[in-house]
């Protein structure tokens, strides 16, 4: 597994643990409230930009995307389906109490309990059993083999048994007691949340004071803020928002391609894109290269897989997308009838409507007939689960499982039994399954290139770009923007 | 000397003229009718005295005198300082006339409070004996409800309280009993003939009603078309009415002597527009005496008695 | 009296209760936010179980009977997206759009009135025509565009006001001004041809006969005649207010109940939604009725029973 | 006795400049194939957000490009089309429902008067942020569902001003004697009711046309507009407001066009209530 980071805009080191600790609060500007700060209730961006300062998880993964140890020091794999992690004897939430084994026990069976009806449930109820060896030990058993158990567990949170016990749900999710570097002070509903700094940390905690998230939807207000120095670090810049900051000395821009696949989905069961050699041709009518660089430059990067460098299961064989308009032209004439079947280009607001317009008007140009559809999140996202007959033609998406493994992408995307998927091959279900269980990497490295060949060659999708993620941030604030795209207070620095 | 001379003036909207070269006099505590029908100009004749031409109406010649001071062209003088002081007026609708919204002692009191004349407690005092004056019962009470809660009559004596509360030396009165019922019409111009004895007020009165004339007026002007046609004492204008218009209107007057049933005499055709004005004598359209002399505008000749006609009823 | 009040209440109640029963079933016709609460990896069985802890596997109408339950005991429910109360949501959301609603009635009130007076006093002259020209202005322009223009210009350029957010006063001046400039247009227009009724009423003439001068005509006299519809158009665009303020809020990173409306619809968090609906027609409601005793206090004449 | 004259007679000519730019604005509007010089859907990835009069192989773009390298003049005549357009059917469904439910709230009385004017209360009450998102959730996002968006949000208005003056006009002498003498409901409702209430109900059309195209650019910022690539000025200006200081011409022409179009409207129907009368 090949771990390359393009950081473009900007290079960043690791954080320097020299550096002169000048604290001065810190200012996020995210695009919308954390919906929730329970780490086991709410799994988005804005949610967990937030938490995860304030709670440690049992592994991490660091800047360059490597798995390693937070809670656990060490784990070890002692059968198919069992593992055991020993873990830190040093940590202590933030109302003084020792973290254990435990609350280890006490926090994967609160996800995994369906009545608690955590949304992350699909990403750990594969674990069968938890239990306390002592009081630094603990141990997973599976299901069956899960070789995603580990990246998994990256975004399990550590919540007190004994806080959670005593509070209840809602009470806990309003005043949040983790371990992490950060401690929760206040959240004003609908304003922002704020945290202050954990000086009884047993790590590195970043120079922050405090720190507060601020709810700014409006992306060119967030950019005015930081242009005004009321933020010192924005979220969801696009590259012509960037451009705005060009030749401002106090800001920088901040990027680095994330483990998002961008992609074209296509509905298999309705015209035009029944017909494979439509769908060839519609592969060959979008000018990949002319979108990433012409069109977004941020530091994406043309893919022809449901997969990233920064995903295992990169397959580097697979061939390159050819932009061959006139091809595409061709075959589209001899199939005129059905390619001017007109098709619906589904879509939703927080999708970059400049891609979506744009792959609208190059699959027009060869000879297709599609209209664009923007609906709120919610029925897009009813449209696109839907089932074929009442799906949109077509529709783009930016894919995370935030597990950086192709099994979370390929998996729903194209495996049969999954709601979003729109592909029924058997052997293609065979080898993601294999991939699913195995817990040979090799096995499941193979399994991949082999689907990934399989879905390239019958244009099942048409993956389209590694998508990266841009920040904006004052110019003195040390950043290293990750795959995960997590915001880890903890990994910040003010430079001199 | 007059009290209000009114020279040569000429009122219009625009382009229009709607009165033209009216000349006036009223010497002091003198009660003078301005008589005509509807659009002669009368009320604008008034109305430019005061200094309240509504909107889009601008006087463009002539000379207003009031007290000896000039109101007019250069050298004029702020009339808003005379006006409720020395000059009052009042108007046909009593009851719209009134702020709806304000305790008519409040409104009695006001030109007091607004020359500064009184203070706001002396004002109220003063007004509330003003409207014990006009003959409005309970005046202490009275004085705080509103103009809704009384009857016209009662608004017009509201009215004139407001005008004569300080004691000024000109009131017009623009046709004030026309809203009201006959019977308490009598009643108000006694009252106003009473109260401008009392305090030596002069009068202009404003009227289309011949009978009012006759009851009050010292003299009399008789306009017609945005002119004076005919003016004088009011004994020389009944008797021997010279303008063929004047003769019309004094026919109009119902009168017991007539034998019954006999149909109310008419003036024949309308009132022109001021856009239809004819040249000449603009009474000419209507007038059974016309010639061709009546092309030409005939001017106001003679003494006390003055017509403006070529073939008047009767010679000086 | 009271039987005007009584019977304004049931009417009050009727529209609540209309209100609150249509966006209940239109908002379900939209589908259900288990999609948007899941994550991307979540499974069908995922979905169902998402769906059966929500209770959105139950019949429509046993749902609808179980919140109209909730109601009459008050109870606004719990937002699922929010993982709180809607109460608690709510109440935090309030005194924020208080503050706007109000900053942008000071403005639409400070700036409107004086210049439709002006209008009307100074009819047919060109300052009355440049001001016109103006307060319209103010009415062309969207507000997600007369926003971030301040953004920029005081914001960015000049850093005079600070760019979003709140907390002091100074952060309330963009915002109220943005939602302010739309109604101003609309309450220079009503002052305006408001006093242009009342100038060319007969009781003006004779407070000038009697030699009241301008400023007095207006404080005295022009004011409190002119104020009913002005009165009944803020009822109006109090309600207004509340929609417009949805952009603002939203350009202008302001938490009011605008924000949360949109937030809400968007993540179909049902109970938000209801409950911000059903406080939008109280308040209405409620406005239209203060209206309705203003104007009996400012006008003796309008007698309550009457004025139905 | 105060003769009611025309005024203003020395700006006359000045009053009409506001019918003269909508007539020319509507005229952009119909002519949009033959005036635009460029497919307005047209991208140009090499050609994004070049300055106003950039050339490019012998094509010159007068008011630059946007964010897809679209000629932004060929997109601002188009967009005339759906802005005006919008206005314009909005306007007029709206204005006849909300009319044909005043009138007959206000003329049958009675239970129809109740049943029909909570209705319209119930309806203000609804935020259009709900109803927008609910039309594009059921029937879809469109041209015709903005339009549709729109109506359900603005009939509450008309019906209200329809309604009070039904109520007066109703109770004049000449509705009474049409009824007594056996005239049917909607007979009556056209021929006596409707000629005496179309004056403040024009007057209202007339600002809520400014309106409409206001609410269509605000559809628009929250992605709930026309569907792009379709040019409005509402989406161009929602767009654009996001490269105010990148690239200044994308929001500027649209937003000034906007402007001018909501301006002389509101002109337009402030000279209509001076003369017909009061409107809400």
């Amino acid at each position: 597994m090949t771990m390359k980071f393009n950081i473009l805009l900007a290079s960043v080191a690791a954080v320097a643990l020299s550096a002169p600790v000048f604290a001065k609060d810190l200012t996020v500007d995210l695009s919308g409230e954390p919906s929730s700060l329970d780490p086991q209730l709410q799994w988005n961006p804005d949610s967990y930009y937030v938490y995860r300062n304030i709670f440690d998880n049992l592994l991490t993964r660091d800047n360059s995307g490597e798995i390693v140890s937070q809670i656990a020091t060490s784990w070890e794999r002692i059968s198919d389906t069992e593992t055991v992690f020993t873990l830190r004897d040093d940590v202590v939430f933030h109302d003084g109490e020792k973290l254990t084994a435990e609350d280890v026990v006490f926090s994967v069976k609160r996800i995994t309990d369906p009545e608690f009806g955590s949304p992350q449930l699909g990403q750990f109820n594969q674990i069968a059993a938890a239990e306390a060896v002592d009081d630094v030990t603990v141990k997973l058993t599976t299901d069956g083999p899960y070789p995603a158990l580990m990246a998994q567990l990256v975004k399990l949170s550590i919540v007190p048994m004994h806080v959670v016990e005593a509070v209840g749900n809602e009470a806990f999710n309003a005043a949040p007691i983790g371990s992490g570097p950060y401690k929760f002070e206040t959240w004003d509903r609908g304003i922002s949340v704020s945290l202050v700094q954990n000086e009884n940390y047993w790590g590195e905690t970043g120079p922050f004071d405090s720190a507060t998230f601020r709810a700014v939807p409006d992306a060119a207000t967030r950019l005015a803020n930081l242009q005004a120095g009321t933020a010192d670090l924005v979220v969801g810049l696009d590259s012509d928002g960037a451009a705005q900051l060009a030749g401002q000395g106090d800001v920088q821009v901040l990027s680095a391609p994330t483990e998002r696949v961008a992609y074209l989905g296509l509905n298999l069961d309705k015209p035009p894109f029944n017909d494979v050699e439509l769908r060839k041709a519609a592969s060959m009518a979008i000018d990949n290269f002319g979108i990433t660089e012409g069109l977004l430059g941020a530091g994406e990067i043309p893919m022809a897989q449901l997969a990233s460098p920064a995903h295992f299961g990169y397959e580097e064989r697979i061939d390159p997308w050819i932009f061959d308009p006139e091809g595409a032209k061709e075959i589209v004439s001899a199939k005129a009838d059905l390619a001017a079947t007109p098709a619906v280009f589904a879509t939703a607001p927080v999708f970059d409507q400049r891609i979506v317009q744009a792959l609208q008007q190059m699959l027009n140009d060869v000879g297709f007939n599609i209209s664009i559809s923007v609906t709120d999140m919610p029925t897009y996202l009813n449209i696109v689960r839907s089932a074929p007959e009442e799906n949109a033609e077509l529709s783009f998406g930016r894919w995370s499982c935030a597990c950086q493994d192709a099994d979370g992408i390929t998996y729903p995307l194209l495996h049969s039994e999954s709601a979003w998927s729109r592909v029924s091959d058997e052997k293609l279900d065979v080898l993601l399954d294999t991939a699913r269980v195995s817990l040979d990497a090799e096995v499941r490295q193979e399994a991949y290139a082999e689907a990934h060949k399989i879905v390239r060659d019958n244009y099942y999708v048409l993956p389209m770009y590694q998508a990266a993620v841009l920040y904006g941030a004052s110019s003195d604030l040390t950043f290293a923007p990750t795959a995960n795209e997590s915001m880890f207070l903890n990994r910040m620095a003010w430079s001199e | 000397m007059s009290l209000l001379e009114i020279t040569d003036l000429a009122v219009s909207a625009g382009d229009l003229p709607l009165v033209d070269g009216v000349t006036l006099d009223i010497k002091a505590g003198e009660i003078v009718a301005l008589v005509g029908e509807s659009g002669s100009g009368k009320s604008l004749t008034a109305l430019s005295a005061i200094g309240l031409l509504a909107e889009g109406l601008d006087v463009t010649r002539g000379q207003i005198r009031f007290n000896g001071a000039s109101f007019l062209g250069e050298g004029a003088q702020d009339l808003g300082q005379v006006r409720g002081r020395d000059l009052a007026m009042i108007f046909q609708e009593p009851v719209s006339s009134l702020n709806p919204l304000m305790p008519i002692g409040a409104q009695v009191a006001e030109s007091l409070i607004v020359h500064g004349v009184a203070s706001v407690a002396e004002a109220t005092e003063a007004a509330i004996d003003m409207l014990d004056r006009v003959g409005i019962p309970d005046p202490k009470r009275r004085a705080q409800q509103l103009p809704a809660e009384l009857s016209g009559g009662m608004c017009q004596r509201v009215m004139i309280a407001a005008a004569l509360i300080s004691k000024p030396r000109l009131l017009i009165a623009d046709e004030p009993t026309t809203a009201l019922d006959v019977t308490i019409q009598a009643q108000i111009l006694d009252l106003i003939s009473a109260l401008a004895k009392q305090d030596g007020t002069a009068v202009l009165m404003i009227t289309h009603d011949m009978g009012i004339v006759a009851e009050m007026a010292d003299r009399v002007c008789v306009m017609y078309g945005g002119r004076i046609v005919e003016q004088g004492a009011v004994e020389a204008i009944f008797t021997a009415p010279r303008h063929p218009y004047t003769g019309m209107l004094l026919r109009t007057i119902p009168r017991l002597d007539h034998p019954p049933k006999q149909a109310l005499f008419a003036i024949p055709g309308n009132v022109p527009s001021p856009k239809n004005w004819p040249t000449g004598c603009r009474f000419n359209t209507r007038c059974d005496r016309k010639s061709g002399r009546c092309d030409a505008v005939p001017a106001l000749t003679g003494d006390q008695h003055r017509t403006a006609c070529f073939h008047p009823l009767s010679e000086a | 009296m009271r039987l005007f009040l009584l019977n304004r209440l049931f009417q009050a109640c009727t529209t609540a209760f209309g209100v609150l029963t249509l966006v209940f079933f239109i908002q379900r016709l939209t589908g259900d936010p288990t999609a948007l609460l899941l994550p991307e990896t979540a499974t069908q069985e995922d979905f169902e179980a998402m769906r059966k802890t929500l209770g959105f596997d139950r019949p429509l109408i046993e749902q609808y009977l179980s919140f109209l339950g909730d109601m009459v005991q008050f109870d606004l429910g719990k937002s699922f997206i929010q993982n709180a109360p809607v109460a608690e949501i709510l109440a935090s959301r309030i005194p924020q759009t208080l503050q706007l609603a109000g900053g942008a009635l000071v403005v639409a009130f400070a700036i409107g009135l004086p210049l439709g007076a002006i209008m009307a006093l100074q009819r047919g002259k060109w300052i009355s025509r440049w001001i016109m020209g103006f307060v319209l202005a103010c009415q062309s322009m969207p507000t997600f565009w007369s926003g971030i223009m301040m953004i920029m210009v005081f914001g960015v350029w000049l850093k005079w006001l600070p760019p979003s957010g709140t907390g002091t006063l100074a952060h309330l001046v963009m915002p109220s001004i943005a939602l302010g400039l739309l109604s101003l247009a609309t309450y220079a227009r009503i002052t305006r041809s408001a006093v242009v009724d009342e100038l060319g009423r007969d009781y003006i003439r004779s407070a000038r006969a009697r030699g009241v001068k301008t400023p007095r005509l207006v404080g005295k006299h022009l004011l409190r005649n002119s104020a009913i519809p002005v009165i009944s158009i803020t009822a109006l665009e109090v309600s207004q207010l509340l929609a417009g303020a949805v952009i603002v809020e939203t350009v202008f990173a302001w938490p009011g109940l605008g924000q949360l409306t949109v937030q809400s619809i968007a993540s179909r968090d049902f109970a938000v939604v209801q409950a911000v609906v059903l406080l939008g027609a109280w308040v209405t409601i409620f406005a239209n009725l203060l209206a309705d005793i203003l104007y009996s206090i400012i006008d003796p004449r309008v007698r309550l029973g009457t004025s139905l | 006795m105060n003769m009611v004259l025309p005024r203003f007679s020395v700006q006359k000519s000045l009053a009409w400049w506001p019918a003269v730019l909508l007539a020319a604005l509507v005229c952009a509007a119909v002519f949009a194939p033959v005036l635009a010089p460029l497919d307005p859907d047209r991208q140009n990835l090499l050609g994004r957000l070049k300055v106003p009069g950039y050339e490019s192989r012998g094509v010159t773009y007068w008011l630059g490009t946007d964010e897809l390298g679209r000629d932004i003049l060929s997109r601002l005549i188009y967009g005339a089309r759906i802005s005006i357009s919008v206005a314009v059917l909005s306007v007029l469904l709206s204005g006849i429902v909300g009319v044909a439910v005043g009138m007959l709230a206000g003329y049958l009385r009675g239970w129809w008067e109740t049943l029909l004017m909570r209705l319209v209360d119930i309806f203000l009450s609804i935020p259009a942020i709900l109803l927008a998102i609910i039309t594009v959730a059921v029937l879809g996002p469109g041209f015709f569902n903005v339009v549709i968006v729109l109506t359900l949000t603005r009939w509450p208005r008309y019906a209200r001003v329809a309604y009070g003056q039904t109520l007066s006009v109703g109770k004049r002498p000449f509705v009474t004697l049409s009824q007594a003498m056996g005239g049917s409901v909607p007979r009556v409702l056209w021929v006596h009711i409707l000629p005496n209430i179309i004056g403040p109900v024009l007057v209202v059309a007339t600002l809520e046309f400014g309106l409409m195209v206001l609410f269509e650019a605000g559809l628009s910022f929250l992605g709930l507009g026309v569907q792009p690539p379709t040019a409005s000025w509402g989406a161009m200006l929602s767009t654009g407001r996001n490269y105010v200081a990148t690239a200044w011409w994308i929001a500027t022409f649209p937003g000034l066009g906007l402007f001018l179009l909501v301006l002389s409207a509101n002109l337009i129907g402030d000279r209509l209530s001076d003369t017909i009368g009061k409107g809400r």
